[in-house]
């Protein structure tokens, strides 16, 4: 389908497209009206708060009724899919959003002259986030990219005053700039060769291509191809040797924004990556009946190599952070390590792939994931409201002062090891679930290593906050209502998935969402 | 009271309090103290109800128990309020289980833990910092502990197995001996004993882990799909068919379980983090981790480790049976050299550890399988005996410790004249640790060692020279501490008194000796106290064990 | 379509030259400025990609549009980035990027 | 009583409940503590006296030789029933009554233990010597203990150079309930039915002795003693544990009687057999103080004499003697060798060290061992009956020496011989039971231990005239017989310099004599009993041969070993004995008694021999060196291994590395260090290094970024290719 068609489908098809498209044109007016805001009211947090809750708020009720509704298709001709993927992800992500501005209310964030400005990069980050979950075109696909890589590169920066947030946004923004060029290189090979941007017939193609006559023919420009996009993908996701960006402007962001990051940044990098690489894959294995071939075994192993570097370089690297956001940054990178893992045993496995059983645990992963870091990084932000500092060094003692701060660190922190009962475990043990099935034992060993690893860092952060003796004149922190909702929401979380019902419920809508992922 | 309330209530009660604690003002210290205490004793109080109603499962005419196997069987289809088996579904994406069961094998263990943890909390009483904190910590180790020996599903033991590890951490992090730095410049203390701890633990969990899911994939039937089964008696019976588990697998299997239990029991050389996290645990902790956390190990071996891997279990008998041998006189040679009254006796735990191991290790087909019983039995009593003697000696080091501050042995002396009653107590304790007849050591000592024979003479001799050495550093022990005369460096730095003047026991610290006294004293005059229901089960676990492996052959 | 003087690959030729330019250029200026432009001379580089599938395969219109949205959304980005390095300059009175080398641990 | 065994059986209870009672009163009771053992133990007494009257009428005890089983008498035996409730009954084996009565204790699948009391006319004597001596002895203690209920106490001998003097509170109750445990346990122990619960109060016994060994524990002596002691006999029960599993595991029982049917059956033969007997016998050797094992016993009289006197002379280390008495059938004719080997090198090195020992507890320890000795050695030969008739004998006249010798110390206060001397007028009656016990232990005609010691050595020159005169029996038979004899003269030799010494003579101490005194009647009544014990208790008043060798008869052992050896083997052997009592005698006359000779001139001359006497063949310097600094040493070895290789890796590879560039030769323990630990200090080192690597630098991430995508690319190619092929 070239573009010409495509015009002529997206003018017969507008109407249903955009009712599908509601979501992101609830966050579209918010922006707007955000902006339009800024115009009249130079200062005032309250009220660009109020709306970009309302906004992410309707957002998501939208969002949710068009889960309820169980829409699938392509829309905008092609350049979007609609499936329970996309469902799962803008719920996610919206989901995310709301938490966010809940957690500015907490911090005080913003300042009041640039409310309207952050809670505008904030929602647009999440609407090229959600693009990216749902994009189908390689064209759309770099749009969604930048949609979402340009506000946050503002988002970075956005302690204007400080040299940490200038340097931290300069690195972002210069890091961002040359991977995406190189996607886009990869993107211009990928589509010109195969003659089309559209994902599944790009994909179909790329079978047709590799199964000929005379036996597997991979053509080089197909490898450099799907490489290269999938650098600009590992970039967003923070895989090693493409994180180095990570820890720099996780430290130079404020603590807030850092959480932002790691969990919806990431989470719609994954969403993609996942996206592109099973689209991808499918048809490839489908030509040859799902008997691995060279093409999905080289993919696969890279994906593998690509996890278990990133997952045992974020936990050895954490070791010797300091700074908490630092130590987090790793955190976040060795997560993604682990995420990484099912979606190279998708791949990987031999017999026809049961994405729905092994994807969806990325998918799962999230979730929990969401709830575990996005407390961590609360956490951190108040205790920089509390006393000042984000340094390891002046957490001593924290328990007697911050005692809900710290045991709710101590959740999340222990979540994130992987320690039952918490949901963190839970979603560990899935992930070595599928490694497990599909055969992939040189990887379960590498994240069974893994989880102890990091045991140290995260155990080190908790020794120092509970066992350690305290540190002088620490100021006490003050707790609200709100506050307490919040973490008590978040803690809960952690311990629901061990809840008759939860683990199953969960697992059953992250399966839906990846069964109903439409492939070629 | 069905069985469903009784065992749950066993478990999450202490939970439950737990929660109620963190409603409880952190000022009310007395009132969390005696609101902890209360749960232990009505938890004791209701393994105790437990004990009965398993009692009441005999059948009269025969006098024999229904397996377990069969009332979890049975509980499959149709939940029986006083089986003593709880089963509901809970997680069915993974056909998780809540399930709970009892038979002789776990219930003696679910007794001692309420047991010791209602002593350790009587023990907790000196405790004065963060008491909330501590209580909420200790009553959650209750309920990892307890979960761990009634869970009937893999995953589910996992889980409590696991959650014992946290309030763990911090028990021994936060109330244990401060960070210092020894003579040759490393740095101990509780912080240190406590990461090692957890490290170990998590390592040895996350082989099991590993087991966990290769046991979930494996075929139930050769050529079968996968088995898709976290039910332990599943397991156990898809391990008794032949040939469903090929060797190779049930090695791995094995080997995996066994470094996971190893290193809680603890067995050479996965032992050291045991010294040290004792030496640096306050004095209940210590009662706990000797009393119960080594049992778990123990307990893993024998209701998973054998009849998920019989074959192999076989395959290795030489191994288990000689590491069993190692430890016991590895552990006494450096018991005998320490210097520190609680190392001492942590090292004594080692070595009194290893006659588990050599009592489960000792199959042999050639010979008669009752007397393989009889070491088996033999080492689960020692488990037994062990958690009244180990915790009992632990808190006789408490007492001293409580009152000159320091532990080392060639300080003390002549406490026998200053301190007769205490004296007295701690003679008694460390003769049953020392396997004096008449008190509860020597029991599991003489019947592994006897049921050892069989299996191997040169193993059995070197065992049974483990008395020698036993009795050596204990009888040392005690008279640097009570005989002789006072030292005179006989405060710790920093602390100042006349040693005559040591009050001796106080009432409290008379009601936590004397239960354990009493108990060392009745198992050892009547151990049937305990065989006569634990005996059955372990029998019919060799009788199962044996005969799949001759299927095998 | 006219006959085409110049093959295919002599374009992609090109286009990899300017690919490497660019990431030469990228790796090596101290100017975040200079870093920029290597980022267009790589953007550039897909570009021509582009345009010369749509010139020389089915690709067609697509390429073209591809270009199109090449040269927008990099534009946007620059704007962003040279607003951030003007954020740079006023905390640290430089665009050399080595400068910033505040965070690390 | 429907069972007379159960009037054993509360026998045995009635110091348990002393125990008990005394335990739980403490110190309040004061001198009544000793009333209440006291009470407990006679009535023990009582009830043995009656169960003997009665076990006498009903199993013909006092009747010569009647071989012929009493038909009709035969219901219980065997009869092992299941039931658990205790089940009781009479029974007779080769014609001998048995009172008995069992309970299921544990059982393991088909395997039952059960435990039970069996009353034979062994245990009936046995039963009879423990509590009739026992409770003398509680009298005696009475009298001997009395300082301890003054408060407080003054130590002298526990006071160390340097150090200020000690005074403690006294421990009256205490002695009592110390000894009302042991007799619990020993009476428990001669009641049993069977190896297990044996062993259990063998245990108990020897902690018994450890407590009251160490009852002075403020001396650094008394505690080591204590200590020694029960490490020494914990030696002998490792052998007795594999005995006992050799003996569970080929059979599947304890018990006495169905380990003799098993045998019988042939069940358990060969080396394993002997082994079995050697294992148990190990015990014995533990507990009676035998060679190499014997040398716990002369430091345990650092204890109270009359736990001396009851534990350490009369009961405790008979019962090792006891054992081997009640087991016999277990020990194959190989083991039996071994045990008169072992008795004849008991006796006759005990003899020689006693003959130079000063202090008057030790020599008597020395010639307790040395009589022990000979028990074994007449069990070894097959004397059974002459081995248990000595045990009996012995216990009365060596009692009697050790209460006679406390009754010494308590009026001279020291111990140490050279400083007494003519006490003879100071404390007749000490003097004259003390003779009396002397001349039984020395075998002087007419007393007790004549007739014991006799028919031992009848049965050794009986073993040696059957057995082959030639190869390795050739050799070792007459070896037993004539140390026996020369121990016979050794004995009487260093017991008559011990009486000399003490009682006549010239007072050397003038301050030790000035002090003496005759001590109160509580001590010296049950001295007197005892010496006419040892003087009579060989008689056979008129029933034809002595009366404990006929109530023995027909003991568990069997007819086999009964047999007599003739009478001209006796008269022989008599002869030989007589001749060396007299030579030590007389020898004994000449340096103590009247002086012809200076013992210290006689030293003088064999001065390596004296020294080797002196410290007692070097056994003590030689178990230290050998064993017991090497083990100690080792267990440093391991603490330091524990402490160094398994745990040390945690804390420094670097440390490490250095100790292994200086070639410690230590490299191998690397094998075993802690992965954990190594994994702790493999992360923290990554992570440091890792550091480097984010040097934050744009440029260099950027290169990073290039060659990361080459990198892959690379990977991604090269993959393919792999794949491809």
């Amino acid at each position: 389908m070239n573009l010409t068609e495509v015009f002529e489908v997206v003018r017969s098809d507008i109407g249903s497209s955009l009712r599908a498209f509601l979501p992101e044109l609830a966050l579209v007016a918010t922006i707007l009206v955000l902006l339009l805001v800024r115009l009249f009211q130079r200062q005032g947090t309250y009220v660009s708060r109020a709306l970009a809750l309302i906004g992410s708020i309707v957002a998501l009720l939208l969002a949710l009724e068009q889960y309820g509704a169980g829409l699938h298709r392509e829309i905008f001709g092609g350049m979007l899919a609609v499936d329970g993927y996309t469902h799962f992800f803008r719920l996610f992500l919206l989901a995310f959003a709301v938490l966010m501005v809940w957690l500015t209310m907490l911090t005080n964030m913003p300042e009041p002259e640039d409310a309207a400005d952050f809670f505008v990069l904030l929602l647009g980050a999440t609407l090229g986030m959600i693009l990216m979950s749902s994009s189908i075109h390689l064209l759309m696909l770099f749009m969604a990219v930048e949609m979402a890589s340009l506000p946050s590169y503002g988002l970075a920066g956005f302690l204007k005053e400080s040299r940490r947030a200038g340097e931290a946004s300069l690195k972002y923004v210069v890091f961002g700039a040359g991977a995406s060029g190189i996607m886009l290189y990869g993107m211009s090979l990928l589509a010109g060769r195969f003659g089309t941007a559209h994902l599944p017939t790009l994909a179909e193609r790329i079978a047709q291509s590799v199964a000929t006559e005379h036996g597997v023919v991979i053509e080089p420009i197909l490898v450099a191809g799907v490489l290269l996009v999938l650098v600009g993908i590992a970039f967003k996701v923070s895989a090693v040797p493409f994180h180095f960006w990570c820890p720099d402007v996780f430290h130079g962001a404020a603590a807030e924004v850092a959480g932002f990051l790691s969990v919806a940044s990431k989470g719609a990098a994954l969403a993609l990556l996942s996206r592109f690489v099973l689209t991808l894959a499918y048809p490839v294995l489908q030509a040859f009946g799902f008997a691995q071939v060279s093409l999905t075994q080289a993919l696969a192993l890279t994906l593998a190599v690509l996890a278990a570097v990133t997952a045992t370089y974020g936990n050895l690297a954490a070791y010797a952070q300091t700074n908490l956001k630092r130590l987090l940054a790793y955190s976040t990178i060795a997560h993604a390590g682990y995420m990484l893992m099912p979606i190279a045993a998708a791949i990987g496995s031999s017999g026809r792939p049961n994405f729905a059983t092994a994807v969806d645990v990325v998918l799962f992963y999230l979730v929990v994931y969401l709830f575990m870091n996005l407390g961590a990084f609360a956490v951190v932000a108040l205790i920089r409201n509390a006393i000042g500092s984000e340094d390891l060094s002046h957490y001593g003692g924290l328990i007697h002062r911050n005692p809900l701060l710290t045991v709710a660190m101590a959740v999340f922190l222990l979540s994130l090891t992987g320690i039952p009962p918490l949901a963190g475990f839970v979603a560990k043990f899935r992930i070595f679930v599928v490694l497990y099935q599909t055969g992939f034992y040189w990887l379960l060993a590498v994240g069974l290593a893994n989880t102890v690893f990091s045991l140290f860092y995260y155990v080190k952060v908790l020794r120092v906050m509970i066992i350690d003796e305290p540190v002088p004149e620490t100021p006490a922190w003050q707790s609200n209502a709100l506050a307490v909702a919040f973490h008590v929401l978040l803690i809960v979380a952690n311990f629901a998935l061990l809840i008759p019902g939860v683990w199953n419920g969960l697992q059953d809508i992250t399966t839906g969402a990846v069964a109903t992922l439409l492939l070629p | 009271m069905s069985d469903t309330i009784l065992l749950s209530a066993i478990v999450f009660l202490p939970a439950v309090a737990a929660l109620i604690l963190v409603a409880v003002p952190g000022r009310q210290k007395e009132l969390i103290k005696q609101i902890s205490f209360a749960t232990t004793v009505l938890v004791f109080l209701l393994t105790l109800v437990l004990l009965a109603q398993y009692f009441e499962l005999r059948d009269p005419a025969t006098g024999s128990w229904p397996t377990l196997a069969e009332r979890a069987a049975a509980a499959r289809e149709q939940d029986l309020p006083n089986d003593l088996v709880v089963r509901y579904p809970w997680i069915s994406a993974f056909g998780v289980e809540y399930y709970l069961g009892v038979d002789g094998i776990s219930l003696p263990l679910v007794v001692l833990t309420g047991f010791i943890s209602m002593l350790a909390m009587l023990a907790s009483w000196g405790i004065d910092k963060y008491v909330r904190g501590y209580c909420i910590l200790f009553l959650l180790l209750v309920t990892g502990m307890m979960g761990t020996f009634v869970a009937l599903d893999f995953f589910l033991f996992y889980v409590f197995w696991e959650l014992m590890l946290l309030p763990m951490y911090f028990l021994i992090g936060i109330w244990g001996a401060p960070s210092r730095v020894e003579a040759d410049g490393r740095v101990r203390g509780g912080p240190y004993a406590a990461i090692k701890f957890f490290i170990y633990t998590l390592v040895g969990s996350v082989l099991i882990l590993v087991a966990i899911l290769a046991l979930y994939f494996h075929p139930a039937e050769p050529g079968a799909g996968p088995a898709y089964t976290f039910d332990i008696m599943r397991l156990h019976s898809i391990a008794q068919q032949a040939g469903v588990y090929s060797l190779g697998f049930q090695l791995l299997i094995f080997v995996l379980l066994y470094i996971g239990f190893a290193i809680k029991v603890p067995v050479f050389p996965f032992h050291t983090w045991l010294p040290d996290a004792h030496v640096e645990a306050p004095t209940p902790i210590s009662m706990i981790l000797a009393g119960i956390l080594l049992k778990m190990g123990g307990y893993g071996f024998i209701r998973l480790a054998y009849p998920i891997a019989p074959e192999a279990a076989h395959y290795l008998a030489w191994f288990i049976a000689g590491i069993g041998v190692w430890n016991i006189l590895y552990g006494a040679l450096a018991a005998m050299a320490q210097t520190d009254f609680k190392k001492l006796v942590a090292y004594s735990s080692i070595s009194h550890m290893g006659y588990v191991m050599l009592g489960f290790g000792v199959w042999t087909l050639m010979g008669d399988p009752d007397k393989w019983s009889m070491a088996m039995n033999g080492a689960m009593f020692q488990m037994i005996a062990h958690g009244i003697s180990s915790p009992a000696m632990f808190f006789a080091v408490g007492v001293i410790y409580d009152r000159i501050h320091h532990r080392d042995l060639n300080r003390m002396g002549g406490l026998a004249n200053i301190m007769p009653y205490y004296a007295g107590i701690s003679a008694i304790i460390f003769f049953a640790g020392m396997g004096l007849p008449g008190l509860c050591g020597f029991i599991g000592e003489v019947f592994t060692v006897l049921g050892s024979w069989q299996f191997s003479r040169l193993l059995a001799v070197l065992a049974a020279s483990g008395v020698i050495l036993t009795a050596g550093y204990i009888l040392w022990t005690l008279q640097r501490v009570f005989l002789g005369r006072p030292s005179p460096e006989m405060f710790g730095e920093g602390h100042h008194g006349d040693p005559n003047a040591l009050p001796d026991l106080s009432v409290r610290e008379w009601v936590i000796a004397v239960p354990m006294v009493i108990m060392a004293v009745v198992l050892g005059v009547y151990p049937d106290l305990v065989f006569r229901f634990m005996e059955p089960s372990v029998t019919q676990l060799i009788q199962d064990l044996t005969q799949t492996l001759a299927q095998a052959r | 379509m006219s006959e085409a003087a110049i093959p295919l690959e002599g374009v992609l030729l090109v286009s990899a030259a300017m690919f490497v330019c660019g990431t030469l250029c990228m790796a090596t200026k101290r100017n975040a400025v200079g870093i920029l432009m290597g980022v267009e001379l790589v953007l550039n580089a897909s570009n021509l990609n582009f345009v010369a599938f749509a010139r020389y395969t089915p690709f067609g219109l697509d390429g073209q549009m591809f270009a199109l949205f090449g040269i927008v959304m990099p534009a946007a980005e620059a704007a962003i980035a040279l607003a951030i390095i003007l954020a740079f300059y006023n905390t640290h009175l430089t665009v050399d990027v080595d400068r910033a080398s505040e965070l690390k641990l | 009583m429907q069972d007379p065994g159960l009037l054993y059986v509360i026998a045995v209870l009635l110091p348990l409940a002393s125990f008990l009672i005394l335990l739980l009163g403490g110190k309040r009771l004061g001198i009544v503590a000793a009333y209440i053992a006291t009470a407990a133990i006679g009535g023990a007494f009582v009830l043995s006296a009656i169960g003997l009257v009665r076990y006498a009428r009903e199993g013909d005890l006092f009747t010569a030789s009647h071989h012929e089983p009493a038909a009709g008498q035969d219901h219980g035996h065997g009869a092992a029933a299941p039931a658990e409730e205790p089940s009781g009954g009479h029974g007779t084996k080769d014609g001998t009554l048995v009172w008995k009565g069992q309970i299921r204790w544990a059982a393991f699948g088909h395997d039952v233990i059960r435990l039970g009391y069996a009353v034979d006319n062994l245990t009936v004597v046995m039963f009879a010597m423990v509590t009739l001596v026992a409770t003398l002895i509680h009298i005696y203690s009475i009298g001997y203990m009395h300082e301890e209920l003054h408060e407080p106490v003054h130590d002298p001998l526990a006071v160390e150079p340097g150090e200020p003097p000690l005074e403690r509170p006294g421990r009256f109750p205490r002695f009592f309930t110390y000894l009302s445990l042991f007799c619990f346990s020993m009476l428990g122990l001669v009641l049993s039915d069977n190896i297990f619960l044996v062993f259990v109060f063998w245990e108990l016994v020897g902690v018994c002795s450890y407590l009251l060994i160490g009852f002075y524990y403020e001396r650094r002596s008394a505690y080591r003693a204590a200590i020694k002691a029960f490490v020494t006999n914990r030696v002998g029960d490792f052998g007795f544990l594999i005995g006992l599993a050799i003996i569970w595991t080929t059979l599947g029982t304890f018990n006495f009687e169905e380990i003799r049917a098993a045998l019988a059956d042939g069940k358990l033969t060969g080396a394993l057999l002997t082994v079995a007997g050697l294992g148990i016998f190990c015990g014995c050797v533990g507990k009676s103080a035998q060679f190499p094992l014997h040398v716990w016993l002369p430091d345990a009289m650092e204890g109270p004499t009359p736990v001396s006197a009851l534990i350490h002379a009369a009961t405790m280390v008979a019962a090792g003697v006891y054992l081997v008495g009640r087991f016999f059938f277990l020990f194959s004719p190989t083991a039996l060798l071994i045990i008169a080997m072992v008795g004849a090198i008991t006796l006759f090195m005990a003899g020689t060290i006693a003959i130079v020992q000063t202090d008057i507890k030790r020599v008597l320890a020395y010639s307790t061992i040395s009589q022990l000795g000979y028990m074994m050695l007449g069990l070894g030969v097959g004397g059974w009956l002459a081995g248990l008739f000595h045990l009996i004998t012995h216990a009365f006249f060596k009692a009697l020496l050790f209460m006679c010798s406390g009754s010494v110390i308590h009026a001279a206060g020291t111990q140490e011989m050279p400083q007494m001397g003519g006490l003879l007028k100071k404390m007749p009656i000490t003097a004259i039971t003390m003779l009396v016990g002397t001349l039984a232990i020395a075998g002087i005609p007419f007393f007790s231990g004549y007739y014991s010691k006799d028919a031992i050595l009848a049965y050794a020159l009986h073993f040696w005239q059957q057995a082959p005169q030639t190869g390795l029996y050739g050799v070792i038979a007459p070896t037993l017989f004539v140390l026996a004899v020369g121990g016979a003269a050794i004995t009487a030799f260093y017991m008559f310099r011990l009486w000399f010494m003490t009682f006549v003579g010239k007072p050397r101490d003038h301050h030790v004599y000035e002090h003496a005194h005759e001590s109160p009647p509580t001590m010296t009544v049950p001295l007197i009993v005892l010496a006419v014990l040892s003087w009579c208790a060989g008689y056979s008043f008129g029933l034809g041969q002595p009366v404990i060798e006929l109530a023995l008869q027909n003991g568990p052992a069997g007819q086999g070993f009964t047999a007599h050896p003739p009478h001209a083997t006796h008269e022989l052997a008599g002869t030989f004995a007589l001749g060396a009592v007299i030579v030590g005698v007389v020898l004994a006359v000449i340096f103590y008694g009247v002086r012809l000779l200076s013992p210290d001139e006689v030293a003088a001359q064999f001065p390596r021999l004296y020294r080797f006497l002196w410290h007692k063949w070097y056994f003590d310097e030689l178990y230290a060196a050998a064993l017991v600094r090497p083990v100690l040493a080792f267990s440093r070895k391991v603490r330091a291994f524990d402490w160094n290789i398994i745990d040390g890796i945690v804390d420094g590879v670097a440390y490490w590395t250095a100790r292994l560039a200086s070639a410690d030769g230590r490299f191998d323990f690397w094998i075993i260090d802690g992965i954990v630990n190594l994994v702790g200090e493999v992360t923290y080192w990554c992570g440091e290094r890792l550091r480097w690597l984010q040097t934050g630098r744009i440029r260099q991430y950027i290169v990073f970024l290039v060659v990361g995508t080459v990198a892959v690319l690379a990977l991604l190619f090269y993959v393919t290719t792999l794949f491809a092929r």
